[in-house]
């Protein structure tokens, strides 16, 4: 894709704590990472990695109490978000950023007419009339592929299937021509043949309305297919971002590579598949260093002790691993790693 | 929905067939003579068995049950053994007293109830809502004809603003009406509440929140309808024992409704009348709870997929 | 078949949790004790509790002993809160009256729930015409209203303490069938009970081990809110006459025999009024708690 | 006569009366029917009697027989009455009363066809023979001594023969009498109104509507007086009274009633069955205390089952003192010194339940446990008509005021059960003089009867007297002119709304 | 392990229907029916896995539920070891059930919460009264050995173990009472990538250990290419296609199977596909479409599609197709 050298949305160190009577889960602790226009960066990880709570938290929308912005900055077209009045931020939202959510069947309003529900944001931001509001939902489900729109829009969310009332989200999403989009797990609810359906369908828009999307999900299918750039989490940080490419050819972080490794391949064979044993640790109680230390292959004491960086490798690839630094004491192992 | 209210209709036969045989068989069990209430103080015996004789009394129970119950269908529910009216133009007399009174209270169980249940969700653990849930809380507490007694004591005797007891003025109904629907309005209060507190947190008001909307505008346009839901569910049920209720405020506030026929029937032994009464409150029971379930599904079309 | 040596090692979540009995409890009692509000019910009802168990040792005066003379004294260093119109210390009647009260909602409560529980799982569980049947049976029973059917059964059976219990706790069976019935569909979807139908157990342990434990929660909640509304209805019950028989000092019947001094002896009235509301009011704040340290969004 | 501390007689006297207005009465109950041919409670009856209609004699405020429709009578001889009627009188439909309507009044009520539960009262009556358009004879089958005083009650009244014939089904929720009221409207279970009989044949009265309401809560009752809301309640709970005296809208009017209250035994049940056990609970119960105590010194200390207001009471009849150790004593003797367990029931009245409560405790003092059985009437009535009870606090109405509805139906063999005897005593010297006194036309003799009865039955101990009654009412201080008579009939010809 | 011609057919399922009543508004109206399974047939040998794929609500845990008369079948026989089990009364049905185990999708719902990890195992051999008493306890530390949990789980209860190790649980629950076939209904499905990857081993282990026939249904193709020997597809109630995996995966002869194939998204940017996207949403099983069931969304419909109903063919050895096409695909 084409890389414009000023990202429009830049988020800094981004933390996002969850204050509750057990104690402080970090659930998002640092991260960083920037998306330029037209561009579609994956963020991955498993559940509950702190996915969905950095897209909410890019438009302040975790829940709180208990949720809170710790620190860092979101920065959008050079506005910090997380400095915003809420009135501020609420133009932005649904107007400027978009957000599609993982759920369908419960992200739609049950007693709100879908076109209502599309229409309201087009009168808000857009401050159309009723009518020309109505006209252009109507339009929006059009775009999305939804058969007879005009009858649709007159529907409520239940008498939609799965896919149409995802396609609806994204219609809301798009209504107001956002240029972030940032999708949920999209697909993670619907068939895999309907899936197919929406990615091809957000790919499409995405051209051509050229907006930056984040695409958040755990299926490393979908990532492959859909990104251009990935990021991957492990227990509230970024752990490695590269280019797509790169990450699938040549994983650098032990826990990427596990975690390719034990995916079932479709076009190979293979008796036993590679497995990462431990578990995450716990959100209130994260260890000191490296938080994957535990499970890893090639943990070393320094793993132990100190948390490593994100830090960009001479090809571009960002990885958050000692293996990566000069600190690393067997070289040997790394390269191998690398290998 | 056409359809489904007939269904639900023809439900209600067993459950109304199912009351009066109930209520007949209850009433066998009820010591106590109708013939001999109905002869008074110093009847001989001949004099009882006469009545007996005349009331139809001596005929075996199926028999009359039976009659009973093929009159009804025909439209005839018996006459009083008191007074020897026919049980369907007593009741027909005080039903629209009675409705009148539960609407009024539902009202203000409706009203108050919701009213201040938005207002404790919008600000939940705040001062107002603490004071609001915890007078709620007094109101489920307290015994209802304890409450109207204090009232009618208040506004009635010492302030002497509304009138003691009655029905003939709207001034008439605001005591009873209060008394009946208190608790249910706290109860409502407390539902909506909690209610609203839990479609605050689904995720389409987060998916709204992403649009951009207003605070105001999520609350009231996409909280409170969902919200809403659960609490009609509330008020059909509250509906049932607001009825039920009704016995003691019409007996305070000498209203001459159904549910206080009914207890003078049962301490009179007056059949007919105990029965066509419950036959018809439970009617009328069954008809409110049709009611909610068809505003239940207008409110959650989605119910009809299951 | 031998055991593999190697295992994967497995990783427990919680290396500190012995006693898995005890934390759940404490796990919950914990969640009790944060809320604020359901403590408040806890300690009223705990208070009423004690206040029944030790009635006798608290009570200045024989609940009964009738002296006329004394009657109708107003609250006083001798008798806290008066006398009743037969001379009665209302403070003794008071606090031997919560055994009866309590008893009366508690035992009202369980039956209803018994009932309820049964028919509401057999309904549930057998679904089908089993399942109309037995709702619409209780739908009959619903549509009395409450306070007519426990007319209709006290003046069938009498009055007197437990004929009002039986009363007003057979308006209850309807209602934990409801809540029971709503329960026991939703458990038995779940996959342990498939799985454990699949291992061939038979319908009696289905229903009794593993549905009935894990519907609990909804049952104690409706059942603790119940016991609120049961001893207003056995109140109601007093207030037209159909209550427990004198002399016991239930409240209720000593709320509606102190109506008529409402006006000129406000306080034979108001103190039982006052127990009874603070009661209730112990149990609905109580259940709402609990309803809350049950909900499994609060646990995680 | 009357104990009555109220003002409400002498104010209607003094000073012009004001004409109009809408009286209110506020009752507990309502009205069952309006015939009077059928009516068997007071809440009916008070609605009609005297006020719509009117019988051929009426008791005075002492109980004494006065003219009404009949100007005048005589005993012809010990079976034959004969009343000499008034010529200036019509019933509210138009029609003129004569001999004819007496007779057809009787007639109705003495046919077995029309089922009336008042017929038995005249049995004694073979016929109504109309000697002439406004004399008329009463031909009896034997001597009646309380004849008059049955034709003076409410079931004596006289109907309208147009009514009587062309639809008498009507006249249950239709009364049409000669009374100074005229029959407006009956809306069940809530009012009953009446207007002003503008044709009145006697002294027209000065309100021009009385409306009667149905408030079933004390408490409520007596608000509504307090504000003005209605003019009347004629059943005020005795705990009450020091409110309404104190009160400065309110008044308050007493009178002696014809009704008793009593402690029964069920002298056929074991250990009721033997006298001296009858004896001991009667010696261990106070009676001043429970006058004082749950009446409120409202009615009177009782000696006999029978009320002074009616005719063939005597006072020379004395109760057993209240005296423990003779108690005691005579409970030893039948082998109950060690304790007595018993049943006392009562119906679900206030001021009963309290008397039963009062006596349970008082009876603790000789070692016998009571245990309280409160029953709603219909039940109540259904036990002891069954014989199932021990002890049983009742009360007798004596609706006409005479000695024979009492004693007869209280205390003679053939009135066991339903009819009133629920003691089920059974005494054939009893009911011997019973049945002599109601044939006795000697005034004399006749209470002399009374009087030996009511020592024998105290003597057998059927039954402890505790009170006399008393009827109030609590009345809105701008009423007057209103008064109770004994039978606790609502008299309101000379009402004056202020 | 290969299956052969030659294995022993251990579950026959023959022409099995599955249709549920739906509440229609109307008294009047006839009864509507999903029609969740729709006359259906296939067999498993001995000692394979066979897997079911297909969109959600195509009838995939209807086809387990109804073999373990979990609902009761609407018609159609089948056979366990040659014995018509739908025949069987109550008691034998009991008997049978530690023949065909289950492990369900959710590792949270499918143990009961209030049962710690012994009473479930102890439970399950008590039902089936598979072990003596005095031995039970070996029997669950070896399950447990089996399934890799330590032995101090057997007093834990299950809401203390991560969504794995509960998979597990409910392994060692069905092994318990020795089966010989185990319906696994989306057993891995809600596991992440790397916990799926522990439980597919297991399976596969102890599938060679014991000789376990499997059932495998699944919606995650990768996952069964990885774990079966044959693979059915089924669109709507109805089987498509049947075939030994290899020729499933390489030769595709139903459309439907194709799309499918397409669809699945492969961790692999370099591999660009031609991918087949499907127009329209699944149609409902209360009124499927005439003719063929796929003729609604099929790229390849014509007009005998829509009128025709095509049988289920064996086009190849061991491959089974019904569509009237599939020829061309060969
Ligand atoms: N309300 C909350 N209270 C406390 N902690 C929370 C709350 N919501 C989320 N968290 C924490 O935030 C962490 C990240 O959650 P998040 O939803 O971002 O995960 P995710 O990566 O999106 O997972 P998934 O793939 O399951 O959607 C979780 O581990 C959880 O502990
Ligand atoms: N008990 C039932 N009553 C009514 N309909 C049912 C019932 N069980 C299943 N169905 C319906 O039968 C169809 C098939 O369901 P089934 O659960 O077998 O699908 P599935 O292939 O397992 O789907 P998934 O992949 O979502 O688990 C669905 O349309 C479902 O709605
Ligand atoms: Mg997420
Ligand atoms: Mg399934």
């Amino acid at each position: 894709m084409t890389e414009k050298n000023k990202p429009i949305l830049e988020v800094k160190g981004l933390k996002t704590h969850f204050y509750t009577k057990r104690g402080v889960s970090k659930a998002v602790d640092g991260i960083d990472f920037s998306l330029y226009k037209g561009e579609t960066l994956g963020i991955v990880g498993e559940s509950g990695c702190g996915k969905s709570m950095t897209s909410l938290s890019i438009l302040r929308l975790i829940p709180s109490p208990p949720g809170k912005i710790a620190g860092g900055q979101v920065l959008f077209k050079g506005k910090d978000l997380v400095a915003m009045s809420e009135d501020e931020m609420r133009k932005i939202r649904g107007n400027e950023i978009s957000m599609i959510f993982q759920e369908p069947m419960t992200s739609l309003n049950p007693v709100i007419p879908v076109g209502e529900q599309i229409a309201e944001a087009l009168r808000l931001h857009q401050k159309m009339g009723r009518k020309a509001a109505w006209e252009k939902a109507v339009e929006m489900l059009m775009l999305v592929g939804i058969p007879s729109p005009e009858k649709r829009a007159k529907q409520e969310p239940f008498q939609l299937s799965g896919g149409m009332r995802q396609r609806v989200m994204i219609a809301m999403a798009l209504a107001c021509t956002p240029e972030v989009l940032i999708a949920d797990e999209p697909t993670t609810a619907l068939d895999v043949t309907i899936q197919a359906q929406i990615l091809e369908l957000i790919k499409d828009l995405q051209n051509k309305l050229g907006m930056g999307v984040i695409m958040i999900t755990h299926d490393l299918g979908v990532v492959a297919e859909t990104c251009d750039t990935v990021a991957v989490m492990y227990a509230g940080n970024i752990i490695e971002h590269a280019s797509t490419k790169k990450i699938f050819a040549n994983p650098r972080h032990p826990y990427t590579q596990g975690l390719l490794d034990s995916l079932p391949k479709i076009h190979e064979d293979k008796e036993e598949l590679q497995t990462i044993e431990g578990s995450v640790p716990s959100p209130y109680n994260m260890p000191a260093g490296c938080r994957f230390a535990s499970r890893c292959p090639y943990q070393q004491p320094i793993c132990h002790q100190q948390q490593p960086e994100l830090i960009e490798q001479n090809d571009g690839v960002k990885v958050r691993c000692w293996m990566y630094t000069d600190k690393w004491a067997d070289k040997v192992v790394k390269e191998e790693a690398v290998k | 929905m056409l359809m489904f209210i007939l269904r639900r209709l023809m439900q209600t036969i067993p459950v109304v067939i199912g009351v009066t045989f109930v209520v007949f068989f209850i009433m066998q069990l009820v010591p106590g003579d109708p013939a001999v209430l109905l002869a008074g103080e110093g009847a001989s015996k001949e004099t009882i068995a006469a009545i007996r004789e005349q009331l139809g009394l001596n005929r075996p129970l199926f028999v009359q049950y039976f009659d009973y119950l093929m009159n009804v269908f025909r439209g005839d529910f018996g006459v009083s053994l008191k007074n020897s009216q026919p049980v369907l133009d007593e009741v027909l007399v005080r039903l629209p007293i009675t409705m009148e009174l539960a609407f009024f209270s539902i009202i203000i169980t409706i009203v108050l109830g919701m009213a201040a249940g938005i207002i404790s969700a919008i600000k939940p653990y705040s001062l107002t809502d603490t004071a609001v849930m915890i007078v709620a809380l007094l109101g489920i507490s307290l015994p209802s004809f304890w409450f109207g007694l204090m009232l009618m004591y208040f506004f009635s005797v010492k302030l002497q603003i509304l009138p003691v007891a009655g029905w003939d003025s709207i001034l008439h109904t605001i005591l009873p009406a209060l008394t009946l629907g208190a608790g249910g309005a706290a109860i409502v209060a407390r539902m909506t509440r909690s209610s609203m507190l839990e479609v605050i947190r689904q995720d389409y008001i987060r998916t709204a929140r992403a649009k951009g909307l207003r605070e105001r505008v999520i609350i009231y346009k996409h909280g409170l309808r969902n919200a809403l839901i659960p609490v009609i569910t509330v008020v059909g049920l509250q509906f049932g024992a607001l009825l039920g209720g009704t016995v003691l405020v019409e007996s305070i506030f000498a209203i001459n409704g159904l549910g206080r026929m009914i207890v003078d029937s049962i301490r009179m032994r007056d059949l007919p009348m105990v029965q066509g009464g419950v036959l018809v409150a439970s009617l009328v029971f069954v008809v409110v709870n049709l009611l909610v379930d068809v505003l239940y599904r207008f409110f959650n079309k989605r119910i009809e997929l299951n | 078949m031998t055991l593999e040596a190697k295992t994967e090692q497995p990783v427990v979540v919680k290396q500190t949790m012995n006693h898995p009995q005890d934390s759940k409890l404490k796990d919950f009692l914990s969640i009790l004790m944060m809320n604020k509000a359901a403590m408040v019910g806890a300690i009223i009802i705990l208070f009423y509790i004690f206040v029944a168990l030790f009635a006798p040792l608290l009570a200045p005066y024989d609940p009964y002993e009738i002296k006329l003379e004394n009657k109708l004294l107003p609250p006083s260093a001798d008798h806290w809160m008066g006398t009743d119109d037969k001379g009665r210390d209302i403070l003794s009647r008071i606090l031997y009256g919560s055994r009866l009260s309590m008893g009366i909602g508690i035992t009202a409560v369980i039956f209803g729930a018994f009932f309820g529980i049964i028919f509401g799982l057999i309904a549930g569980y057998y679904g089908k015409w089993i399942d109309s049947t037995i709702m619409r049976i209780m739908d009959i029973l619903l549509a009395f209203p409450g306070i007519l059917l426990a007319l209709a059964i006290i003046s069938a059976l009498g009055p007197g303490l437990i004929n009002v219990t039986i009363a007003v706790g057979a308006y209850s069976i309807p209602l934990f069938a409801r809540i029971v019935r709503g329960s026991t569909l939703e458990v038995k979807r779940l996959e342990y009970i498939d799985a454990i139908r699949s291992l061939g157990a038979n319908d009696l342990t289905i229903i009794f081990k593993h549905i009935l434990p894990n519907i609990l929660s909804p049952i104690i909640v409706q059942g603790t809110l119940r016991l609120a509304t049961v001893i207003l209805s056995a109140a109601g019950l007093s207030f037209l006459g159909l209550g427990a028989q004198p002399p016991s000092p239930e409240w209720g019947t000593m709320l509606s025999s102190g109506r008529d001094f409402l006006f000129s002896a406000p306080y034979i009235a108001i103190f039982p009024g006052l127990a009874i509301s603070i009661l209730v009011l112990g149990f609905n704040i109580f259940g709402d708690g609990l309803r809350d340290a049950f909900d499994p969004r609060m646990k995680k | 006569s009357t104990k009555s501390n109220s003002s409400n007689e002498e104010a209607s006297k003094k000073g012009g009366t004001k004409q109009g207005g809408t009286l209110t009465v506020v009752r507990l109950s309502d009205a069952t029917k309006l015939d009077p041919h059928f009516i068997t409670d007071i809440p009916s009856a008070n609605i009609i009697y005297q006020k719509v209609y009117q019988g051929l004699v009426v008791p005075d405020k002492d109980f004494k027989i006065q003219p009404l429709l009949a100007k005048e009578w005589n005993v012809v001889n010990d079976t034959t009455w004969e009343f000499k009627l008034r010529d200036d009188v019509t019933f509210h439909d138009g029609t003129p009363f004569n001999a004819e309507a007496v007779k057809v009044t009787f007639d109705r009520l003495l046919d077995p066809n029309t089922g009336s539960p008042q017929r038995e009262k005249f049995a004694m009556i073979t016929e109504v023979k109309v000697v002439d358009d406004h004399t008329v004879q009463l031909l009896l089958s034997y001597p009646y001594a309380p004849l008059l005083s049955i034709l003076a009650s409410q079931e004596g009244s006289i109907i309208s023969p147009k009514a009587l014939t062309e639809n008498p089904g009507k006249l249950t929720e239709h009364p049409v009498g000669t009374g100074p009221f005229v029959f407006e409207e009956w809306k069940s279970g809530q009012e009953i109104s009446l207007k002003k009989n503008e044709n009145y044949w006697g002294k027209k009265p000065n309100i021009d509507r009385v409306v009667f309401k149905v408030v079933p809560e004390d408490t409520t009752r007596l608000a509504m007086i307090e504000t003005g809301e209605a003019h009347i309640n004629d059943q005020v709970p005795v705990t009450e009274l020091e409110r309404i005296e104190a009160s400065d809208t309110m008044g308050l009017y007493r009178t002696e009633g014809l009704a008793v209250e009593y402690v029964g035994f069920n002298t056929k049940k074991k250990p009721f069955d033997d006298v001296k056990v009858r004896r001991a609970i009667s010696h261990a119960i106070e009676r001043e205390a429970i006058i004082k105590g749950v009446y409120n010194n409202v009615g009177t200390l009782a000696n006999v089952a029978m009320s002074p207001k009616v005719y063939g009471h005597s006072d020379k009849v004395k109760p057993y003192d209240y005296d423990l150790n003779e108690a005691k004593k005579l409970l030893k003797e039948v082998g109950y010194e060690s304790g007595l367990e018993l049943t006392l029931l009562t119906n679900d009245r206030k001021e009963r339940i309290n008397m039963a409560e009062v006596i349970q405790s008082q009876l603790k003092g000789i070692g016998v446990n009571v245990k309280i059985q409160v029953m709603e009437y219909g039940a109540y009535i259904e036990m002891i008509n069954k014989g199932e009870h021990d002890l049983f606090i009742g009360g007798w109405g004596n609706a006409t005021g005479d000695g024979d509805y009492n004693q007869y139906n209280l205390f003679h063999t053939a009135s066991q059960g339903p009819a009133g005897n629920h003691f089920y005593y059974s005494n054939p010297d009893v009911d011997q003089k019973i049945e002599a006194a109601r044939k006795e036309t000697n005034e004399a003799k006749r209470l002399n009867l009374y009087e030996e009865v009511m020592q024998m039955e105290i003597d057998d101990a059927v039954y402890i007297p505790i009170r006399n009654y008393e009827h109030m009412a609590a009345h809105s201080k701008n009423v007057s002119g209103f008064w109770l008579n004994a039978a606790n009939y609502l008299m309101i010809d000379d009402v004056v709304i202020k | 392990m290969q299956a052969t011609a030659d294995k022993k057919v251990l579950l026959q399922v023959d022409h099995l229907k599955q249709y549920f009543p739906v509440k229609t508004d109307s008294i009047f109206k006839p009864k509507a029916y999903v029609k969740a399974v729709d006359d259906i047939s296939f067999h498993l040998y001995e000692g394979e896995t066979l897997s079911i794929v297909g969109e959600s609500g195509c009838g995939k845990s209807t086809t387990g539920r109804a073999i373990l008369r979990l609902d009761e079948p609407t018609e159609g026989k089948v056979y366990y070891s040659g014995k018509d089990i739908l025949g069987f009364n109550k008691k034998e049905m009991r008997k049978l059930r530690g023949d065909l185990q289950v492990i369900f999708q959710d590792p949270f719902a499918s143990l009961n919460p209030r049962q710690t990890v012994k009473q479930i195992l102890n439970e399950a051999m008590a039902i089936q009264d598979v072990v003596r008493k005095p031995k039970r306890m070996d029997r669950m530390l070896e399950l447990l050995g089996y399934v890799g949990l330590p032995p101090e789980a057997l007093d834990r209860y299950p809401h203390e173990f991560s969504g794995g190790q509960r998979q597990r649980i409910g392994i060692a629950r069905a092994l318990a009472v020795n089966p010989k076939l185990i319906i696994c209904d989306e057993a891995v499905s809600a596991l992440d990538v790397s916990i799926q990857a522990q439980i597919l081993n297991l399976l596969k282990k102890l599938q060679n250990q014991f000789g376990l026939t499997f059932l495998f249904i699944s919606h995650d193709l990768s996952v069964v290419r990885h774990i079966s020997n044959r693979v059915m597809v089924m669109y709507l109630g109805k089987v498509v296609e049947i075939a030994d995996k290899k020729d499933l995966f390489d030769t595709p002869l139903h459309p439907y199977t194709r799309a499918l194939l397409s669809s699945i998204p492969v961790p692999n940017p370099d591999l660009k596909r031609e991918r087949i996207i499907l127009k329209g949403d699944v149609p409902s099983p209360i009124n499927p479409p005439s003719g063929c069931r796929f003729h609604t969304r099929c790229p390849f419909a014509t007009e005998k599609c829509k009128i025709e109903e095509p049988a289920l063919r064996e086009l190849d050895t061991n491959h089974l197709v019904s569509c009237h096409y599939a020829e061309n695909f060969q």
